[in-house]
């Protein structure tokens, strides 16, 4: 029913192409992220969506409609800024009612002196939705209070109560939590999907923290260069990235990035290791990725290499190995308990299931793993 | 920490010269207005209360108060309104702004002084600009306005010198000069509206320009309004220059344009008087005083957010 | 190489700028080590005044200074002009100078003479012989003598389309018009400390000028708007002192200007008219006899011989100078009847009267913004004007 | 989507040229009248730039001159005379001195003051600020008379000292400045404190740079008033030519009531103005920079 | 030799105490972090440090000089700055010339025009030290910009900079990579760790980032209203914390705590399980805290509980369980591949070996496990 679909979308500011062909549909009830490097063109995505900015190219449809040319007043679409950008001279509870007042007041209703005398009854039928949706949120307290005197945490709920008002068809949302501290951001995360939980409305949210993305969506856009590189579930973008880009973007610390050969039987040789035969892969120059957490420290690891750097985050140990022979360092997970030390010799295993093998243009190569060499 | 001692050295001659300039001129005026001190005299003699009731029940400076509220009370709402609407408007296109601006500015820069005597010229009721241009509306549709045919069968207006026209021609002059100076500050003030409020009132739902003036623009310029109507204020209760330009002596036909300070000045410089020179500065301070008073009452009330 | 400097200011730069262009040849060649820096002009007497006094506060007196006739006395009451006895004994031939004494008295205060007159002049009429036609005025003898017949000649200008008939000075500097019509009735402005206006002459004076200002019409337009509204050519009648002729005849445009006797409130023409003009007062701070003498050297070239002569022949003004008279040949006036209108007037020379103590300079414009209200139509009953203002005056003078 | 429909921009064009129209009519008079004939002045002819005829300077005539010597352009004539009748030099001279003065003074109170304000903790630092916002109630011009006569008492009329003592302190300055140092981190302070500056040199070394832009919107109030000042060099400077400003310049030609000198005197009035209007066309877009930037109460 | 020692440091601002009593020492070459919540007043400390606030009591030592009253620029240590503070004005070389001008350079030296021809020779040496930090800073291209000109990373370089050419006794830093991005913030962080090594000059560094203090960080202090609780090696602090608020402080997720009581037999009972004795513990209430990484999924664990809620990080999958027949709700991590799905029934093992207690004054009880039962 209310579907969002953008097709084709581009746009150029000047000479720079922000927007590159963009496709993306969004189910009904669904929430989605926007992730990317800072200028990717996430908000300016959204401001399209919104109606903010318009597109050179393309369609936005809501719905069956194509609103391409509506005005974002009547798109029906709830904006949270990053900013909140609330009304600093209205109290909260006025800040909340004026997109109410906008659409179920008349113009003369809404005139400064007399609109409220002549059009009491409705406003006070609005007013007891803003109740209602200030309950929801557990901000009825501040209601009388103007926005210069709320915490972020409080601004970015009445920010979220003004959007919740309207009953809009989706929620866009550009980095809401950006301005909060780390603790309340946390919060403020759970929080938000706890009421898209409830609310079952489309959230289509921008953000460039990947732990945000990864927490809270159903489904996750990550977009580079004006491009979407990949859409689809958080946990399928972080197991099975369509390329060098994407797997490089979401996982922190980041993936390690080899430089290999697959020769002509179709056996990838990892650091100097054979890592076992790959059907469908012609002798080529690769990139393999291997995530930190699937690099296991074992005394009998096919790879060694000295402990040139430790970082103790207390429940992790993520240790930069030189790898014994090659110029490569690569980044090992470990538990603090058995870590080793600094400069330590150390050896590790490296699991072929959990290799991600790139082409020279950066794009994934799905292979099927023939031999079941396991990793020793 | 640093130098403990170096906020002295940097507000003690600001201090000093505060003092001095401005703190104590008040109270020698204070003092000097109860007294009938005429520059040039060894002493004065106290004279109590006499000059404040002069001031209030002589004709002469019924005539001051009612010029001086004239000019400001249409000054300041002009010139407030039309550097709002300039500012509004500029702030709105999307070329040509800046031309815009410095012609508007324009009159800001200039010596008033000797822009009043360039409208003299341009309202000299023979070679002057205007009335010869009223004149080439004779014979025309134009004539069919009574006080248009009026003008055309005998003369139009001496803007300057009729009794009735003289406050408002000053006042038009003050307008033209001083609402460029507010257009400066709402523009400044304009830049500051994050642009994020508009969009948030389009999300709103607002669709007419007037819903977002009403909903962002005006609320947000609070703050620049209050400073504009006072500084405007403070401006238009000071105008002199063309007042002098104009009319050296009297300050206007009928004195219809004897503001406050042009009566200072008549009396204190031209007349020597001192004492009652005095006593119209108090009551001129006080004038002065109470509006900026409110304008702080209402930044302290209104506009206490961001 | 001992040169002297002195400085000096004069008012009213449209009548005078040419005069002193004038006499400056002739002083530095008489006086080669003299120098003379010339100040600011003065606007209008008033301005004369208050400048002085307010430099004498400030202690940056020019060394002599050109006042009006009506405005010497405060200067020498508070000290400021000094006597000018102590020069006048050294000079040998004084008398032969041309200093005669009803022209001293004019700046004699005290028993001490402080200021030698520089020009004198007297109010007339001035008249655009070519408007004039349009009333059928074309010969001198027909003008107008009475204020009646003025107002008589308005209405006949109006009729034939002149939109401004008549100008009549009534905002001159120090009150001088009503003067003039108190005067003409043989009647002083001020009687010691007393302001008498609230005399019947006094009435007749305000309601004179009502019915001149009503009967004729009359905008009101400042004087040097006037002026050149005049020498352009718009108006019939003038009404001013004749010390404007000079600059009247330099500027105006294609016509015929004859000046002519001001009239009276009575048939037989006025009885008394206020002298005016002004005199040089020395006023030099200065303790060096050198400079002292040097401005007295000024002060006297000024105010007689070739320097008071060229009074005459830049200005309308008559020079207070017997001596200068004669350097003017006799067929000057001949030459120049537009200004010998004054000097057959100067019979009926009399006193322009200052408003004594501190508040003169008040009292002038008081009585100043009385007539304006006049003009502007503001005061329509003359008696109550009359009681206003004698209030208001005689409250400034006590 | 939000931007405007092409007729729309074309109304609010029209609106603004007719503003401007009004706007710039005096400016038209002083140009066009500053190039004129005398006749042409009176007689409105001669359209903008005006025939440029020969015409017969009365005045060289009276000073006895042939008629040959004295005929002259309209255009040279008038600012040959705006120069020569007035010393307009000088009184742009003195202009000059006098603005740029007081402006040096007013920055070298008013900045550290601000800065103290803004960024030194001391103890009565909350009630000098209060003086300054009360001081910002006091209109100098209001107090005019009582600053003449301690001028006048210490003899200090006609000089340069009169026209610029009394503008010496700028509590505008001072609060302009202090809310713009309020915006400036205190890091940087405490940066150039570690890096051995004394608060002297963080004043004029590290601040000042800083606020150029505060300054140049500062720079632009207080030269417009000071250069455009007419009422407080009336009253202080009582004949002595040599320290007229160019708004007093201006007096010498209203004395003359012939009419002959409109010409030089608009040619004079187009000289006093111009200086200040090209200044602001060189600095007007820092201008309205810096007077957004240091925030208004 | 240069070692910094401070005692007893106390500092109000107006009513309100900030730094209560501090004592700190920091050997000669360590690298120290001081981590707490906002306003803790970490900074306060490091400004009373660095000279650029005054103490109402204690002192400051430096070597062995009291430098209590010295002023900033006389105790040669050099600052950097969260906002990096360069003088926007200056070019990048003058930034960090700037104090080396004012400490070798005379008055008069200095003086706008003529001071540069008059001290040709000396500025040209110190523009050689300038040349020589930028180089190993490899900022040498940019020198002649302005900081205006510069991306976040290359300030922050050039801030170190100019910290750095005056050869300081200590470096201090507060919170100087608050203003970057996530990856530089994390690239940095290895290029200070790395820095700090080869000049092996003291470090003081404020944070309220505990992955920076923790992977960084040879000695971190925790500080809680204006106390310093806690000092020592940050996996010490991680591992043994003295104090709950400092065990909650640390970690991310939290630590999980839970109410627990300690029976006369000193035997603990958390969440209705018997968790065996501990020697030296008399019967109280008591709070136990564990961490996320210690309870374990297992279908055979003691404890039960249902998933609630789920945040997937790629890399690890935090679980938020309500445990059956308690209102308490536990963080658990496990691993992506094998957690279960929101709602799902699990089971979970707790080890006793990482259980943390704390008394009710929040203080750690620190007990022998006694009874050597082992979580099942
Ligand atoms: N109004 C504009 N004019 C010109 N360029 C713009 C405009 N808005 C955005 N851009 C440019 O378009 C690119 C994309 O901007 P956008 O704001 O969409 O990025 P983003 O992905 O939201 O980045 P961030 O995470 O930093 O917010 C950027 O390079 C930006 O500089
Ligand atoms: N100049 C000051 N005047 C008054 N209070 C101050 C001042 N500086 C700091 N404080 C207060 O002192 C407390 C400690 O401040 P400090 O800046 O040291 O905290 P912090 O630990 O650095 O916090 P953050 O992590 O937010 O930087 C805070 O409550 C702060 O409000
Ligand atoms: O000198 P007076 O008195 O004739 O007056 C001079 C006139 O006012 C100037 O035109
Ligand atoms: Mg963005
Ligand atoms: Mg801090």
């Amino acid at each position: 029913m209310s579907s969002i679909s953008l097709r084709t979308i581009t746009k150029s500011f000047g000479d720079a192409m922000v927007l590159d062909g963009v496709d993306l549909d969004i189910k009904d009830g669904k929430f989605v992220t926007l992730v990317g490097p800072s200028g990717c063109g996430k908000s300016t995505l959204l401001r399209i969506l919104a109606g903010l900015e318009a597109t050179d190219a393309g369609t936005v449809t809501i719905g069956k409609r194509d609103v391409t040319q509506t005005r974002p007043s009547l798109r029906n679409l709830a904006m949270v800024f990053q900013s909140y950008a609330l009304y600093p001279h209205l109290s909260v509870a006025q800040n909340m009612l004026t997109p109410l007042l906008m659409r179920d007041l008349t113009k003369t209703q809404r005139l400064p002196v007399i609109g409220p005398l002549i059009s009491r009854a409705k406003r006070k039928a609005l007013t007891a939705q803003v109740d209602a949706v200030a309950q929801t949120l557990k901000i009825t307290e501040l209601l009388t209070r103007k926005p210069g005197q709320l915490s972020g945490g409080q601004r970015q709920r009445v920010a979220l109560g003004r959007a919740m008002v309207r009953n809009p068809v989706a929620f866009l949302m550009d980095e809401p939590l950006s301005n909060l501290d780390a603790a309340l951001r946390v919060h403020m995360r759970s929080e938000l999907t706890e009421l898209h939980r409830r609310l079952k409305t489309t959230f289509v949210y921008v953000t460039h923290d990947q732990a945000e993305a990864l927490t809270m969506s159903d489904r996750m856009a990550v977009m580079m260069g004006g491009k979407i590189l990949q859409f689809g579930r958080p946990d399928d973008i972080y197991r099975d990235p369509n390329s060098l880009a994407v797997a490089r973007f979401v996982g922190s610390p980041a993936i390690n990035t080899l430089s290999s050969e697959i020769d002509e039987q179709g056996t990838l040789t990892v650091l100097g290791e054979s890592m076992g035969r790959f059907s469908g892969l012609s002798q080529q120059s690769v990139v393999v990725g291997i995530r930190p957490e699937h690099l296991t420290l074992s005394k009998t690891g096919r790879f060694g290499g000295m402990v040139k750097h430790r970082e103790n985050l207390g429940s992790d140990v993520f240790l930069h190995l030189v790898v014994d022979g090659h110029a490569d360092v690569v980044v090992v997970r470990a538990t603090p308990a058995h870590a080793p030390a600094l400069a330590a010799q150390v050896r590790f295993t490296m699991s072929s299931d959990h290799l991600l093998i790139f082409g020279a243009d950066g794009q994934r190569l799905r292979a099927e793993h023939t031999t079941s060499k396991v990793a020793v | 920490m640093g130098n403990q001692r170096a906020y002295l050295w940097c507000i003690g001659p600001a201090l000093i010269l505060m003092f001095l300039i401005l703190l104590l001129p008040i109270f020698i005026a204070a003092g000097m207005s109860f007294t009938n001190y005429s520059l040039g005299n060894t002493s004065a003699d106290f004279v109590g209360l006499e000059n404040y009731e002069q001031i209030f029940t002589r004709s002469t400076y019924a005539k001051m108060f009612g010029a001086t509220f004239r000019y400001v009370f249409l000054v300041v709402p002009m010139t407030v309104g039309l550097g709002l609407g300039a500012a509004l408007l500029i702030n709105s296109l999307t070329r040509f702004g800046e031309v815009y601006k410095t012609i508007y500015f324009l009159p800001v820069m200039s010596a008033l002084i000797a822009m009043a005597i360039v409208w003299e010229f341009a309202f000299h009721p023979t070679i002057g600009i205007i009335n010869a241009t009223l004149e080439r509306g004779c014979g025309t549709f134009l004539e069919g306005w009574t006080w248009y045919a009026k003008g055309c069968a005998r003369t139009f207006p001496l803007w300057l010198t009729d009794r009735d026209y003289a406050i408002w021609t000053v006042s038009f002059i003050g307008i033209w000069q001083g609402f460029g100076f507010n257009m400066v500050l709402y523009l400044a003030g304009l830049t500051g509206i994050p642009r994020d409020l508009y969009h948030a009132a389009e999300m709103d739902g607002t669709q007419s320009a007037w819903d977002r003036f009403c909903l962002v623009t005006w609320p947000m310029l609070g703050p620049t309004t209050v400073f504009v109507v006072t500084i405007s204020f403070i401006r238009s209760f000071q105008v002199f220059d063309t007042v002098e330009a104009f009319y050296p002596q009297g300050g206007g036909p009928s004195k219809s344009v004897y503001v406050m300070m042009f009566a200072i000045y008549e009396k204190a410089i031209q007349q020597n008087l001192m004492g009652i020179g005095a006593a119209i500065t108090m009551v001129f301070l006080g004038f002065v005083m109470i509006l900026t008073l409110i304008q702080r009452w209402l930044v302290e009330r209104r506009t206490h957010y961001a | 190489d001992d040169k002297v400097t002195i400085e000096f200011a004069y008012p009213y730069s449209h009548l005078f700028d040419v005069t002193y262009e004038n006499i400056m040849p002739l002083f530095h060649e008489a006086h080669p080590n003299i120098d003379v820096k010339f100040r600011a002009t003065y606007e209008n007497y008033e301005d004369a005044n208050n400048t002085i006094l307010r430099e004498a506060v400030a202690g940056e007196l020019p060394d002599v200074t050109m006042q009006g006739l009506n405005r010497q006395a405060i200067l020498v009451d508070k000290g400021i002009a000094k006597p000018l006895e102590s020069f006048i004994a050294k000079e040998a031939d004084f008398a032969k100078d041309g200093y005669h004494q009803a022209m001293l008295d004019l700046g004699t205060f005290n028993d001490e003479v402080y200021g030698l007159p520089f020009s004198i002049s007297l109010p007339v009429g001035y008249y655009n012989m070519e408007v004039m036609a349009t009333a059928g005025i074309t010969d001198v003898s027909d003008l107008p003598k009475t204020w009646d017949e003025v107002i008589a000649t308005c209405r006949k200008l109006t009729d034939a389309g002149v939109d401004n008939p008549m100008f009549w000075g009534w905002n001159i500097t120090g009150n001088w018009f009503l003067q003039a019509l108190m005067w003409s009735q043989d009647t002083p402005t001020v009687i010691g400390n007393d302001f008498n206006l609230d005399s019947a002459e006094g009435l007749k004076s305000l309601e004179q000028m009502k019915a001149l200002f009503d009967g004729c019409d009359m905008q009101n337009i400042e004087w040097k708007a006037a002026l050149s509204s005049f020498s352009a050519g718009e108006i019939g009648m003038m009404f001013w002192s004749t010390s404007a002729v000079g600059a009247v005849e330099r500027s105006m445009g294609d016509f015929t200007l004859i000046t002519n006797e001001f009239p009276g409130m009575a048939a037989g023409g006025p009885l008394g008219l206020p002298a005016g003009g002004n005199a040089a007062m020395l006023t030099s701070t200065s303790q060096d006899p050198a400079v002292l003498d040097a401005a007295w050297q000024w002060l006297k070239f000024i105010t007689s011989g070739e320097g008071a002569a060229a009074v005459a022949r830049t200005t309308g003004y008559m020079p207070p100078n017997q001596a200068a008279n004669e350097i003017i040949l006799k067929d000057f006036y001949a030459e120049n009847p537009a200004k010998a209108t004054a000097v057959r007037q100067l019979p009926l020379l009399r006193d322009w009267q200052a408003y004594p103590g501190d508040n003169g300079l008040a009292a002038t414009q008081v009585i100043y913004d009385g007539l304006e209200g006049i003009v502007t139509g503001e005061y329509d009953d003359m008696a109550e004007l009359q009681e206003q203002l004698s209030e208001e005056v005689q409250d400034l003078l006590d | 989507m939000l931007n405007g429909f092409s007729t729309r921009e074309t109304v609010k064009h029209a609106v603004l040229i007719l503003g401007a129209i009004i706007v710039l009519l005096p400016f038209y008079v002083m140009l066009t009248y500053s190039f004129k004939s005398p006749h042409e002045i009176m007689t409105n002819t001669g359209g903008i730039f005006g025939a440029q005829e020969l015409f017969r300077d009365d005045y060289c005539i009276k000073r006895g001159n042939p008629v040959d010597a004295c005929m002259v352009t309209p255009f040279i004539y008038n600012y040959v005379t705006a120069f020569s009748k007035a010393p307009l030099l000088r009184y742009l001279m003195n202009g000059l001195i006098v603005t740029g003065s007081i402006f040096v003074i007013q920055v070298v109170v008013a900045l550290p003051c601000a800065y103290a304000l803004a960024k030194l903790r001391f103890w009565g630092r909350e009630a000098v600020f209060g003086l300054v916002l009360f001081c910002l109630l006091i209109p100098v011009h209001a107090i005019a008379l009582p600053l003449y006569i301690m001028l006048a008492k210490l003899g200090l009329t006609n000089s340069y000292a009169a026209l610029v003592i009394p503008w010496t302190i700028s509590v505008f300055g001072i609060f302009l400045m202090r809310q713009f140092f309020m915006t400036v981190p205190d890091d940087l302070i405490d940066a150039a404190r570690m890096d051995g500056m004394s608060e002297y040199s963080i004043i004029w070394n590290v601040m000042l740079p800083t606020a150029i832009p505060a300054l140049m919107a500062f720079a632009i109030f207080s030269v417009v008033a000071h250069w455009n000042d007419y009422f407080w060099p009336r009253i202080v400077i009582t004949g002595n030519r040599d320290l007229f400003t160019p708004p007093l310049g201006l007096r010498e030609f209203k004395g003359d009531a012939d009419g002959d000198n409109f010409g030089p005197m608009m040619a004079s009035a187009v000289v006093i103005v111009m200086p200040l209007i090209v200044a602001f066309m060189l600095a007007q877009r820092r201008f309205i920079e810096g007077i957004t930037l240091s925030g208004m109460k």
